[in-house]
């Protein structure tokens, strides 16, 4: 499998993103720090997994009170040169999303990806 | 016109609970409830974090209890004993305590545990919002 | 009837089941928050029958991008809708 | 079946308690409000649902650092007169525990309670 | 090799799903705070065949009482043993 | 000897994550590594809370990270965006915010998530510990 590495995605850093947008504060401060890294130069992978998904769905807003939500930071990504974005794929089937649907560019992994990802970044940060 | 409470134990920005709360609480008194009393526990005590500095452009909890309180005549009631060991103290306690400093003002009341069964008993509806 | 307020998806968290299993047979449920993810399609089975008595936030749901993708039977409720819930249930039941 | 309701617990407050001890503070305070409300005379039950059923495991201790652990709470429920002590009967059986085995005297609760319980008392807090 | 720390239980969170996705063959699990309980006979089952590579935190066991329920399958470590484990894995991944 | 850096992000007393966090940044220092830095981020933020009164017979974990920087020369690094939501100033933050008063103050410092990024690909291993 060793030889097999060359496909999956490197980087620097690995931030894994588990949270969908405004129930709490994980999704945005793990693409703050997705965004300072890039900043600094680094090459980053950003993989959603579990609720994580639901980050990429089209269409969203602000809260009610003001909330600023994480769809303005997503568009940013692009600018920060931040385009590697894997989206777990069961994750994707059980959601009933279609990875063609999502609000930015992004590509299904598999089980065997997942568990190739953590060897392939030299850091990684769960959010 | 019924009498309502509001529990709410989740700290402002790292969950949504402290918006939904808010947000139910201005809706509870549009409807001509009414709101006796929040009683922040758990990580809700830091709902009273007077020191709260958020981005301009991100509504600002702390300041919006405040204002329910001053437009709907609500009483904030902090968990004394939850607010303390999380660095939440009005200037009684920071005195009590020797700490130069408070972090929590009126509005806000710290007060006992007391206070939140009596207001789920006393009121015919206690919303809990959690983290 | 009382109603029970959930606010974690069901993907995520398993408390879902405890409101499910300390709920009566006339028990409304309402997602709000994250728990509106509960309300689509493929998710909205882990709540098993509940036609008619599963709510959602439709705030929660529009910040959030799921309004086209809300289960049709799930009942939208806005806030003022939410206040009613309150209103007419004997008690609220929150699960987090 | 609401005429099967005087033999469900009642009380003036319900506690259910989700969280084992340790790692939260949730138990913690679901606690101090139980022995709050109880010391004002009210009547209490505690429901231990889910993982809260290992707040009743014996033999516990406090924490490496000198945490205290709830334990010690648990033994003055008794002072508080709060003995209507339920455990949730599909949670003992996921953690392999048995209700005979427990730190204090509790009962067993199935489905049917348990969806009553929150109907014969007059505030439910969930901890 | 990788290791992957879990402080969930696996009764509560699905969170150790997304552990286990994101492991390697030779990867190792250890079990920390809250996440001791998926020590337990019945919960164990939940990690699947990680027979050698399951690790909990003993201090964590001990603390809860749970050492005498703890099953056999697992490698009980101490807070020094923590510290072998991050010595010896290349990198570590935190569940939570 | 290799060098280790934590990031904590668990509050204290709410979650044992800081608890776990100190425990083991005392072992590695026991086995002779170097640990470069503490990085508090969400609320792992809240352990810089210099108000913090939790009862006396229980860990002061505030206390705990600061013994720890004296012994060890960790560095006790605060996100400063983390922290002003959630109430975490230090003198020169309530300054800049006209808050009278303060809530964290040295050996913990604020600064930006750069440090993470730095301390997390600098080390030979970066341990999280989460809520």
């Amino acid at each position: 499998m060793a030889n097999d590495k060359a496909q999956w995605m490197e980087g620097d850093l690995l931030v894994i993103l588990r949270h969908g947008p405004h129930g709490t504060s994980w999704l945005r401060e793990g693409l703050d720090a997705a965004l300072v890294a890039a900043a600094f130069g680094r090459r980053v992978t950003l993989l959603f997994m579990g609720e994580g998904v639901t980050a990429l769905v089209p269409g969203q807003s602000g809260g009610p009170l003001g909330q600023k939500g994480t769809a303005p930071t997503l568009e940013m990504l692009e600018m920060y040169d931040i385009d590697s974005l894997l989206v777990e794929a069961d994750a994707l089937a059980r959601f009933g999303l279609c990875v063609d649907g999502l609000l930015l560019p992004a590509r299904a992994a598999g089980p065997l990806e997942l568990s190739a990802l953590a060897r392939t970044h030299a850091l990684v940060l769960t959010f | 016109m019924m009498r309502y409470g509001i529990l709410l134990m989740g700290a402002p920005y790292s969950s949504q609970a402290a918006h939904s709360a808010l947000r139910f609480a201005r809706a509870v008194a549009g409807r001509g409830h009414r709101l006796e009393g929040v009683f922040f526990y758990h990580d809700g005590v830091h709902n009273a974090a007077r020191l709260a500095a958020p981005p301009q452009d991100e509504p600002h909890l702390v300041d919006g209890w405040a204002a329910l309180a001053e437009d709907h005549g609500v009483s904030l009631q902090v968990c004394i004993a939850a607010a303390l060991r999380r660095g939440l103290l009005d200037e009684r306690e920071a005195a009590r305590h020797g700490k130069q400093g408070h972090s929590v003002e009126p509005p806000f009341e710290l007060t006992g545990l007391g206070q939140l069964v009596d207001l789920g008993l006393r009121c015919d509806r206690l919303v809990t919002f959690g983290p | 009837m009382l109603l029970h307020i959930l606010n974690r998806s069901p993907a995520t968290s398993e408390v879902y089941r405890q409101a499910l299993s300390a709920m009566g047979a006339a028990d409304r449920l309402l997602l709000i928050e994250d728990g509106v993810q509960g309300a689509l399609g493929p998710l909205v089975e882990c709540f098993g029958d509940l036609t008619g008595r599963l709510y959602a936030l439709e705030e929660d749901l529009s910040a959030r991008g799921l309004v086209p993708l809300c289960d049709a039977s799930v009942v939208k409720v806005d806030v003022e809708g939410f206040v009613t819930l309150t209103e007419e249930a004997m008690r609220t039941v929150s699960w987090f």
